[in-house]
């Protein structure tokens, strides 16, 4: 017998059980789907496919009625974390508060129901949009132009590097390193060696930046670039930002901004005036995009003038107005010397719509102020927490902050990952964790700016609380509240069970 | 000045009074003085959402409210309230990647089902949390092959979507793959004309982006004599009636997976599918969700085999892949559960059967012939015009019909080796889903006879 | 300092605080609206409003940042039992899965933005659904015409009653009585009341259903008519209908027909060939709108001819056409000796809508099936659990079936009360209790058509254990799963607390 | 034969065998055969959804684009994205009443917080859940007043909304009591043409329907006058910027609750508002949550003073109300948490500006006169035209407007004690929201010139 999709008892709301899988949930001859009258005869597969071709079993889905679908996600639902339910302080990762007006833009049908392969004159309002997000991105990063298909800053980081390369093969070059610094989101050292270059880290200094003089030392002709975020990934401004890029600018690399830390300084400081060539942008970090659970983001990258005409095309273009009374008119068109597509279509065009719509509502002077609060309540944190963590670096910060737990932990036992756990009965999603790497216990906090005051509060003493609570070894069950408690990872990897169908 | 902050003034003075500063500006002292942007932003002020709104309603698009005959790779598919309502729970929509598992569960078990649906329609045991989308799934699944094989040269059919193509040759300029592009011969790939030096990979569509069902046994042949891993490209719609890439013996298949529950949204956000033997686990791109208990011995579930990636193993990752299109994959799960077995079945069934009326019905007609022989094809086909594909699509527009994909918009005007300069212009794929009523498609032929003259 | 919105505690998956009001999530000086640019200069309440009708003080509400109206809200849901969370048998009120395609029927803009007072040449579309709603409904309840206008079944209960009286009044006769049976539901004899009559109560014979004799013996020309719903709230098929009715008509009175039960008998019999007069149909019961909490529903009174002319107005109807082939047009018409209006203009027709949605996704095959699905469910319950609850009637019960714990509360003190508390830790919601009041320790269970087969056994089981909880007095603590415990009802009344101002 | 049953027929088949059943149709053994339909219901067999919800579209109404200019009760306003979402929350649309208050503290909560909004803005102590309508919450407080002085005869202003009044008359059949019409004077209830005879109950509106503000004192002295309380008929959305019902010194404030995020919805589901003081709250119609302690002395809610509902009081219950508007209280406690104290005003506040500058507008046309001479109106305004209403109405449909309401359509030809005979046709009553901008508001001034010529 199947199990009962009408049983709550996996609902946290009244009870702790383990939900049943949808294939557990299934009876042969339950059914969903509705499919519209079609006025066709009943031909099946035999009247369509060649017999060779055909399926000998119809795909094995789950069967369930629509009733049963609902309960499943539903409750799966409420055993879910999320923005809209508290606060997700994850450092690096911008969880913020997502306007629901952003949702409504992207569900309108004239946005979501136009094929991507609708000619031009079909589709102006969607090409008036991407154009439109193209010159707002190349504003906020000081830029010349913009490809929007990245589908997130990873695919961004890879372009940024295959436009590196053309710029290069373009120069008669053939360089071989790309400098990171060790703190350095993972991505980027993956996104270089399929970039077709080698790493080279640079250490960052005690100050938690990059080392000058260290990266001096690795700069030679060879250098095709260096990626950088700034705010580096310890939420710390690398204040001698001009000059590395002088440095690297003089043996001929590019710079490249890793975006993914924009959110600190929209309207502050721009990518471009810091001597950025090549910048990627997280539209689901910065500009509101929910972040799904995993995704769909956007990583658009823009560029300076002199690598405008390397990008990935085609790009939607302004065209030129018959007269100038004429509705502005749209197009396409690829760069001269473009690296060809990075997407299948155009990008995640809705999330790119979303992100619009996040800039059109905030605007200039609402953008300005996301980042001066970003930073505020980070700063807030950092200082109010600074008696009960290390900070390892202990200066301003920006819109994120690093601690430590290494004192804790040494002390009483629990590790970084003992107080995450802690903090989730406390109702908090925990910090992030184990990143950056070059910091022993980091707990890396990034409120944003949607959080108020009283949830700063909230969250410092539900910390303090939960340290105490290191101090008194209570940490090793933790959580308790959740409907389940320590999962087991290792045994995940050592046990492999991918699909339902590996359990047997 | 309405915003989502939630900061009064006295908030800010009193956290900036906390921190020792005077002004908000003394938060950015380390930003050199000489560096700030010292401007307002060339950005409108902020408008408050109506208006907004308003402006997005205004940036509609007159293909959204043709009736849809085109595909290539993105299909009008029948998403039911039920599903859009489910996927768009704000805790799936604003929860992140599952970093603490105990608190995403939902998540994760939603990511657990979709993994098993993706691995029972491709015929393959593993399947991972999803890529971007089916161009990105290939160019994966091209880096996989390579890499567990060692070997460079990568053959690919031209009867896989131009877009993908383009794509994968945009990311070998990094990887230093030789990518050889085999062409096709009445819509299928012609195997013998490429040579039989040793390759990485093989990769061919199933069906083909001109709607052609390959002779997948041919590939499986191709692949082995040059000791390369077969990738295909399958529809996975179609894959509802046809024999699995597994079946056929795929060692990778991916597919583009936004006819499960994805609106067509001009091209994203899409679903990269990616299955492979298990063999290759080791080398899987992308997130992998996989069941294990919690310290009461419940069962639960986590993101496992994180050593591949590139948060752990940076510059020695499988992939760079971090943020991906996990809403889209839960959407997926829901989708495919609302389908279920014979919803599948049916909705491939269907868009044969329409396809296949359509198809003669625009055959019959004056002006139009075949661009694949007499290759069997399931749920589109191109078609060569006497006209522009153009200027009927722009003609059909008229009588509320989006005519299909003009060909020379993917593959150029020259043309490539599934469609010849010659023929370029002039070709058409149509396509037809389960939403295409009798009634419509003859319609849709009426004014396409119309619209050659 | 008021609370911190961004703290999850309070929802179930993380944790088990109270969660705050509103009230004490407000700061002021936050807020979320944003309103229209409107282009006017500021005038405020000083130029538009006389001196001695201004507001001395803006009204107090709650003031919240966007962040923390959807942190609150969404952890309100994660407090709250729905179907879309499991089986949800409460007898008497027909808790079925809803499909979601009615929500994307009332979302519709066409539909949704009407204004009710527009002219009928602009509401068209709104006119065709009224009367096609209409149609069926007066179809599956065998009657001639119907009012759209009462906004639940009370309220159509009282039009009934109402209609009784103009008929009366138009015979020339002042009827002072109607008889309704003890099972009767509570909105039965206050309606009575309202409608300016006097209730005779009619008691159950021992099979739980009216008592033939005792009915003729309260029956005179002084008798109005009777209310009366069948199958009865027992769950149970009056099957005496025709006598019943007969009587009734035989001293000049009316048969009305309480439709909350309709969901057991559609297209099986229909309340007009049973001899009713007078049908009140609950919408959000039977043709699935979701219950919303408490409503909104709908509760159409259809009439057999010999009241048509007095239903209320005015009513939307199919005009002439001009000719054959011209599309149907409609407009409104107000019945010649219309009791009046019930409803402030034409009910709740967003309600209405989904109603017909339902019933057209049904058809006349599925709305039987309903009625025969939604029997055997009940049926099969009522068998199963037969050893473990006493089933006072016990014969073949109709859509529903009432249980009593009585024997149970005897042997171990655990109430119907206790056993219900207990199945929430199950992961059910109870069954309706204390209701029909004619029997000790009622647990009145209706499954509804739409769960499945393994839910009905997932419920049995539950109940089975609860009862043997019960039997070793493990009760009294439950529920212990959910965020709060058992809730004194006893001091709410006690010491009333109506508004967040009455706390102080 | 898609439907929402799970059964199997295996299912149907085993259930049957545990009952001794051998077919479905004995199920119904206990129906007398004589009374069983035993023929199709004649109604069309089941559609699929995406085919009902074409059906559905397809009665979309033109009303629906027009910009809107009607009130009289219901009103376009502002709802945000974020309060649809909430409100549409599966957990809150899908539950029952709730009658276990364990695992329904999230709806009680919610109305909790809806009936201190409600009390707040209409400042009496005492809210209830909800009622039906702006219609049946005045009905019951006049139930209330009769109830609570023993007197029947109840004076109502015929400023009161028509459509309210003859909602009250319908139901007095019932009870019995005695309305007496008290007409309006240049737009405000003239008492003195009442006579002084002891009553029930003194009903007035404010601002009454025509948009006049009443001199709640006179109402307030005419209730003291007769014995009688005072029940006024609020606008809510006025109250924002308008001296209370309460400080009025009202006994109960009633109102239609429509503008607090309900859509226009062609009439429905609305929200009645009721509010009274202290004194009367166990005559209180409808539900009402209080707050409480669990079995841990936790705070939490739960429906109280049950013994006054008609569950348990059956026929001496103070009102037969069961199922009631509950989803719609909830939307209106989010809009107005989503409003504030700020944005309640600031609403009520443009929708007087915009009220004043289209009066203003409309006024100095040729063929346009006041219909309540210079009675200080807020947010809307009746007017008397120089051709009927009607046609204006239409000509303005063309010109994308509507026009707003026909006061013909709420009093009839005839007229009544708030417009009479004469110019009852040609009488239009226009109203405002935020919503109007002053552009649009300038081309319905010149749209209504036109169409008046
Ligand atoms: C600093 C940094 N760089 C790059 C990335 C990669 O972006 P994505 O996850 O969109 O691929 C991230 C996000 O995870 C990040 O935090
Ligand atoms: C048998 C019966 N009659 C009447 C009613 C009253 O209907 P409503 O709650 O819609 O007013 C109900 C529902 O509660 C009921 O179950």
């Amino acid at each position: 017998m199947s199990a009962a999709g009408g049983r709550a008892a996996s609902a946290p709301l009244v009870g702790r059980e383990a939900e049943p899988t949808i294939f557990e949930l299934s009876r042969p001859g339950r059914r969903s789907y509705q499919l519209p009258t079609s006025g066709f005869e009943e031909l099946g597969p035999d009247e369509l496919v060649p017999p060779e071709h055909q399926r000998s079993e119809p795909v094995a889905l789950a069967e369930v009625s629509e009733r049963d679908l609902v309960g499943h996600f539903t409750r799966l639902s409420h055993r879910q974390y999320s923005v809209d339910l508290g606060a997700y302080p994850l450092g690096s990762c911008t969880m913020k508060y997502n306007p629901k007006v952003c949702d409504a833009v992207a569900a309108l049908s004239g946005l979501s129901d136009v094929h991507p392969a609708a000619p031009a004159e079909l589709a102006q309002g969607w090409l008036a949009t991407l154009t439109e997000l193209e010159r707002a991105l190349c504003e906020l990063a000081g830029m010349a132009a913009a490809t929007l298909q990245p589908a997130a800053g990873a695919a961004g980081e890879l372009t940024g590097l295959l436009l590196m390369r053309a710029y290069d093969e373009a120069r008669g070059e053939r360089r071989q390193r790309v400098i990171i610094p060790d703190s350095a989101h993972g991505t980027n050292p993956a996104s270089v060696t399929l970039g077709g270059y080698e790493v080279t880290t640079v250490q960052s200094d005690e100050r938690g930046c990059v080392d000058v003089g260290a990266l001096r030392q690795v700069l030679d002709d060879d250098v095709a670039g260096m990626m950088l975020t700034n705010p580096n990934t310890l939420g710390l401004f690398e204040e001698d930002i001009v000059e590395i890029a002088d440095a690297v600018h003089e043996v001929g690399g590019l710079m490249y901004y890793d975006g993914a830390n924009l959110n600190a300084i929209l309207g502050v400081v721009r990518p471009g005036d810091m001597g950025f060539d090549i910048v990627h942008l997280n539209l689901h970090k910065t500009f509101a995009t929910p972040h799904g659970g995993g995704g769909p983001g956007a990583g658009p990258v823009a560029v300076a003038g002199h690598l405008a005409d390397f990008l990935p095309g085609p790009r939607a273009v302004r065209l030129e107005s018959a007269g100038p009374d004429d509705p502005p008119r749209y197009g396409w068109a690829t760069p001269a010397r473009s690296i060809g597509r990075v997407h299948g279509w155009h990008g995640n065009a809705l999330v790119l719509a979303r992100a619009l719509a996040y800039i059109e509502v905030h605007g200039r002077d609402g953008l300005l102020r996301v980042a001066e609060r970003a930073v505020l309540n980070a700063n807030w944190l950092r200082r109010r927490l600074a008696g009960t963590l290390a900070v390892p670096f202990d200066r301003p910060c920006m819109h994120e902050v690093v601690f430590s737990a290494a004192p804790v932990h040494k002390r009483t036992g629990a590790s970084a990952h003992d107080v995450a756990k802690g903090l989730i009965d406390e109702g908090f999603h925990p910090p992030t964790v184990a990143f950056p790497l070059i910091v022993d216990d980091a707990l890396m906090v990034e409120p944003t700016e949607t959080e108020s005051y009283e949830t700063l509060v909230a969250l410092a003493e539900a910390i303090e609380r939960v340290v105490a609570r290191a101090e008194r070894h209570e940490l090793a069950d933790a959580p308790t509240t959740t409907p389940v408690r320590r999962v087991d990872e290792a045994r995940a990897a050592r046990m492999l069970i991918p699909t339902f169908d590996a359990r047997r | 000045m309405p915003d989502y902050l939630p900061h009064t003034d006295e908030d800010v003075a009193a956290m900036l009074e906390f921190l020792g500063l005077a002004t908000l500006d003394e938060l950015f002292a380390a930003v050199p003085a000489a560096l700030r942007l010292n401007r307002e932003l060339a950005l409108d002020t902020g408008s408050p959402e109506p208006d907004v709104l308003a402006r997005a309603r205004a940036r509609a698009n007159r293909a959204a409210e043709l009736i849809c005959f085109a595909g290539a790779g993105a299909y009008d598919h029948e998403v039911p309230p039920v599903v859009r309502q489910l996927a768009s729970r704000s805790e799936f929509v604003t929860a992140y990647t599952p970093y603490q598992p105990e608190v995403a569960q939902g998540g994760l078990q939603a990511i657990f089902e979709f993994q098993t649906m993706v691995s029972r329609l491709f015929g393959l045991p593993i399947a991972n949390a999803s890529l971007y989308d089916g161009a990105s799934a290939l160019v994966e699944a091209v880096n996989l092959a390579v890499g567990a094989t060692g070997r460079h040269r990568v053959l690919v059919s031209a009867g896989v979507h131009p877009n993908w193509r383009a794509v994968l040759a945009t990311f070998a300029a990094g990887t230093g793959h030789q990518l050889v592009e085999v062409p096709l011969t009445e819509g299928r790939s012609d195997w013998s004309t490429a040579d039989s030096e040793e390759a990485g990979a093989v990769v061919v569509g199933y069906p083909n982006y001109l709607g052609c069902l390959e002779d997948l046994g041919a590939a499986r042949a191709a692949a082995d004599a040059r000791g390369a891993l077969l990738a295909v490209a399958a529809d996975p719609v179609a894959a509802g009636i046809l024999k699995s890439p597994g079946e056929w013996g795929a060692d990778v298949a991916v597919g583009e997976g936004q006819p499960f529950g994805a609106p067509l949204g001009f091209g994203g956000p899409y679903l990269g599918l990616f299955a492979c033997s298990s063999a290759h686990v080791r080398r899987l791109p992308g997130r992998l969700v996989g069941e294990t208990v919690d310290a009461d011995g419940t069962r639960a579930y986590v993101t496992t085999l994180r050593a591949r990636e590139q948060d752990i193993r940076r510059e020695k990752a499988t992939s760079n892949v971090c943020t991906n299109q996990t809403l889209i994959a839960l959407t997926a799960a829901v989708q495919l559960g609302w389908l279920g077995t014979a919803g599948l079945a049916e909705v491939a069934t269907r868009c044969a059967r329409g396809a296949q009326h359509c198809r003669a019905g625009l055959l019959a007609l004056d002006g139009v012939e075949p661009l694949t022989g007499t290759t069997p094809t399931v749920r589109e086909f191109a078609l060569g015009l006497r006209v522009p594909a153009a200027v009927v699509q722009a003609r059909l527009a008229e009588e509320g019909f989006l005519a299909g994909v003009a060909l020379d918009q993917l593959v150029g005007e020259d043309g490539d080796g599934s469609v010849g300069a010659e023929e370029a212009p002039n070709a058409l794929l149509v396509s037809v889903t389960e939403r295409r009523t009798r009634t419509e498609i003859d319609r849709f032929v009426a004014a396409f006879d119309k619209a050659l003259r």
